[in-house]
């Protein structure tokens, strides 16, 4: 059978490329994908938990659909965003949008 | 090796490099697409935790909604100059790759001194968790207020993201 | 009696047991054939469907329909078939090679999945899930993906406008499909399918009595979620090229028609499973093999509608497609959803108040809840149509302003 | 319960494998007689001007974002339905508040016009 720890760095290797994704990557709809796969690991762990230390106890569960929700509502956010900065300055670029850096 | 622990890697290791191709990758349908492999192997290792709901949440949320919508913005954003050319990444990629190793060793090494890393799953009956998470999302002390916060947050984000992406009068000409 | 099949999966695991199969093994051999089973049978399905889909459509048009190959036709699938693999398979120079010719078989995996959870009879089905509801969900957004990628790495302008296009059809019907299939999870309290069927034992407790107004919904949003006419618009042949699959020859293009074809005949088997009481029917319980009959019977009666829909209905306008499902389907839907819980909720210990009447006051609670939900289904649908045909009106008033130019209409008689 | 899905697994490869089968072979022994002009983008015989971006309407967009507001929604009305026959009146009157919520959203989505397909 599976170890816990399998999941547990499973999970935290697809944290740490989100991560590496999110900082380093230019165009703002990848840094939300690195975001999404933050939150999917997060879940991962979540659910691992759940079967691995109490199956009974359902709280594993609700945050993980918590996750999916809030995930859900970024991207939403985040992507209208986007399009409405892309109408207006033509770029998809984190870099090249920084009126809010001083 | 069991058969199961072979599925296990199989998965992990396609997903987690699948992932890898999202962060790097220059085409951003290409990234999306692998991004959708991810997710998969996701919904694939919540199976084998015997979570098929959420196994199930996951592809319909996330590869039958989130993933379109990326898609979608890809294409609307679609720059001529920005995605086959040029480098995807910012002057921090160093940096970058260096605190997601870090914060990869720091998890592992943390988590690795718990007791209970290695822990084998207790045999256990999972086929009541969906009634049983239904039950505690409308019981009072159970999850109630989260339910309805969540309901509330959806709804702060559709009314939002339409303010925003909605074209205002003096754009239209 | 022993039912056959079960009885050669028996068979086959005691063969197995004798030649020191270990049992994973054996296990995963046994499963590996009744995929094949399901599969060919859904594809057996399929290929005939498309001749009978072209023999009732033209007896609907008054025409004969394929009767040259074989006796009535039968064979014409075949020979479909044959002249589909004499095409020259062409790939576009600038197309993705991976995404173009990956789309075409996701848009058939997406379908055939479906017929994993679907239970022939009480005792043949593919496989029981909990979730099965959502799985079926699960698997229809496989079919999304496939459009998107196929539109997208066709690389073509065209191509890539019909997907977009598609797209936006099917996740706008995905959310009426959804919100009426909460119905019948509701009424039977589980997601389960075999569960659903389970609960649908006689007439009166069909779910379609109980919820008329989800089962139109869902069968509505499903065939617009298969994209035949009337929703057709994505591919509407005789306006526009051809939509996603544009570029696709050969097989590759049949494999998405394929796909839609089984698509169709799966909403009859979905809507037959889900309202109609799937293989429940009289003298079931001692012959269970009358469930095939029963459930072959009320899918391609749901088949057949479709087909009629299909020669009959002109096809819809874009705006109006999507102005039918967000501004009609889904506020019917959800206002449905609303009701149905509270009706439920309130009726379910009503047989109590009526228990001093003759009676079992179990059954009587179940026709008691199952006339409250009716008339709940009535009033929404019939405040619906009536709300339509008032805004409807003031469309009317609002036309008369500007009244109809006559393109051609013989000199008034006076005049002459 | 992993039966069931390792059943699923397995349809899972095996549908794979019957749309593949075809396509394969006939890639191997279907006809193959292409020229370049063949292979060109199929614009009904003109040459393809510019690149295949097309600015795309914002429509599309709030269609999809419509939709994933409304299918994570639902995702937490199902395990409620599932679970409707041990639930309070609380607990039902939370699942139509929650659902009179969604409704909001897509009153709010209509009032802005954003439904209009234009």
């Amino acid at each position: 059978m599976i170890p816990l720890s399998w999941y547990l760095v499973w999970a935290a290797a697809l944290f740490a490329v989100g991560l590496f994704g999110v900082l380093a990557r230019k165009n703002i709809i990848a840094i939300l994908m690195g975001v999404e796969l933050m939150l999917n690991a997060v879940n991962i762990n979540l659910v691992a938990f759940w079967r691995y230390l109490d199956v009974r106890d359902i709280t594993g569960h609700a945050f993980a659909l918590m996750v999916f929700a809030v995930a859900a509502a970024e991207v939403a956010v985040g992507l209208a965003l986007v399009i409405s900065l892309y109408r207006r300055r033509q770029t998809v670029a984190a870099d090249e949008v920084d009126l809010l850096k001083w | 090796m069991t058969p199961m622990q072979l599925i296990f890697i199989f998965t992990a290791v396609a997903s987690t490099v699948a992932a890898i191709m999202v962060v790097t990758r220059r085409n951003m349908v290409h990234a999306a697409l692998f991004l959708v492999m991810t997710l998969f192997g996701v919904a694939v290792a919540f199976v084998l935790l015997e979570a098929p709901f959420l196994a199930v949440v996951q592809v319909v949320v996330y590869i039958g909604a989130i993933a379109i919508l990326m898609i979608f913005a890809v294409m609307l954003t679609r720059n001529v100059t920005d995605d086959e050319s040029g480098h995807p990444f910012n002057a921090n990629v160093r940096l970058a790759l260096l605190s997601a190793v870090f914060v990869f060793s720091l998890l592992v090494v943390t988590l690795g001194g718990w007791a209970q890393f290695s822990a084998i799953a207790p045999f256990a009956n999972t086929s009541g968790a969906v009634a049983q998470l239904g039950e505690a999302l409308a019981a009072a002390d159970g999850y109630v207020l989260a339910f309805e916060v969540a309901s509330m947050l959806l709804l702060g984000a559709l009314v939002g993201a339409i303010f925003v992406v909605w074209p205002r009068q003096a754009e239209n000409d | 009696m022993m039912d056959p099949l079960v009885a050669l999966g028996d068979w086959l695991l005691s063969l197995a047991a004798k030649i020191n199969l270990p049992p994973a093994v054996s296990q995963v051999i046994l499963y590996l054939l009744g995929v094949s089973v399901i599969a060919t049978v859904a594809l057996v399905i399929t290929i005939f469907n498309t001749w009978l889909e072209r023999k009732i459509a033209a007896r609907l048009q008054d025409r004969i329909g394929p009767n040259r190959v074989g006796p009535w036709g039968l064979l014409q699938p075949i020979a479909d078939a044959i002249k589909m693999l004499t095409k020259e398979d062409t790939t576009p120079a600038a197309a993705d090679k991976v995404a173009y010719n990956i789309a075409p078989i996701l848009a058939v995996v997406s379908v055939l999945l479906i017929w994993a959870v679907i239970p022939f009879t009480s005792v043949w089905y593919g496989t029981k899930l909990n979730v099965a509801v959502l799985y079926i969900a699960a698997v229809g957004s496989f079919g999304v993906l496939a459009v998107l990628m196929a539109g997208w790495s066709s690389n073509n302008k065209y191509a890539l406008l019909g997907a977009f296009r598609a797209v936006s059809q099917l996740i706008s019907y995905e959310v009426p499909l959804f919100l009426s299939l909460l119905v019948p999870v509701l009424l039977a309290r589980s997601m389960d399918i075999s569960v659903i069927v389970e609960k649908q034992g006689s007439f009166l407790e069909m779910f379609v009595v109980a919820a008329p107004l989800a089962a139109l919904l869902f069968f509505i949003s499903s065939v617009a979620e298969v994209g035949r006419t009337p929703f057709d618009l994505l591919e509407a042949e005789s306006e526009i090229v051809a939509g996603y699959h544009i570029e696709y020859s050969g097989f590759k293009f049949g494999m998405f028609q394929a796909g839609e074809f089984m698509h169709t005949f799966t909403i009859g088997a979905l809507t037959a499973l889900l309202f109609l009481g799937g293989w429940q029917g009289p003298l079931v319980d001692q012959y269970p093999i009358l469930g095939l009959v029963y459930f072959m019977g009320k899918s391609f009666a749901v088949y057949f509608v479709t087909m009629w829909m299909r020669s009959t209905l002109p096809r819809i306008r874009i705006d109006h497609m999507q102005a039918l499902n967000w501004k009609i389907l889904v506020p019917v839907a959800l206002v449905l959803l609303m009701l149905t819980p509270l009706v439920d909720y309130f009726t379910k210990d009503l047989g109590v108040l009526f228990s001093a009447f003759p009676g079992s006051p179990g059954e009587l609670t179940l026709t008691w809840r199952t006339a409250a939900l009716l008339l709940t289904n009535l009033v929404v649908g019939i405040g619906a149509l009536d709300i339509i045909r008032r805004t409807s009106k003031r469309n009317t008033k609002a036309r008369q302003r500007f009244p109809e130019r006559a393109v051609a209409r013989p000199p008034k008689e006076e005049a002459a | 319960m992993l039966d069931n899905w390792l059943f699923i697994g397995i349809f899972v490869l095996v549908a794979g494998v019957f749309p593949a089968m075809p396509i394969i072979m006939f890639h191997l022994f279907g006809p193959k007689r292409s020229t370049p002009q063949k292979l060109e983008t199929y614009e009904c015989g003109m040459e393809t001007v510019g690149q295949t971006w097309v600015q795309f309407k914002v429509q599309y967009y709030i269609y999809a974002l419509v939709f994933l507001v409304f299918d994570v929604e639902l995702i937490f009305l199902y395990p409620w339905a599932v679970a409707f026959d041990t639930l309070p009146l609380l607990g039902v009157v939370a699942g139509v508040l929650f659902i009179f919520l969604l409704a909001d959203g897509l009153w709010y989505a209509w009032q802005k016009g954003a439904l209009e397909w234009s």
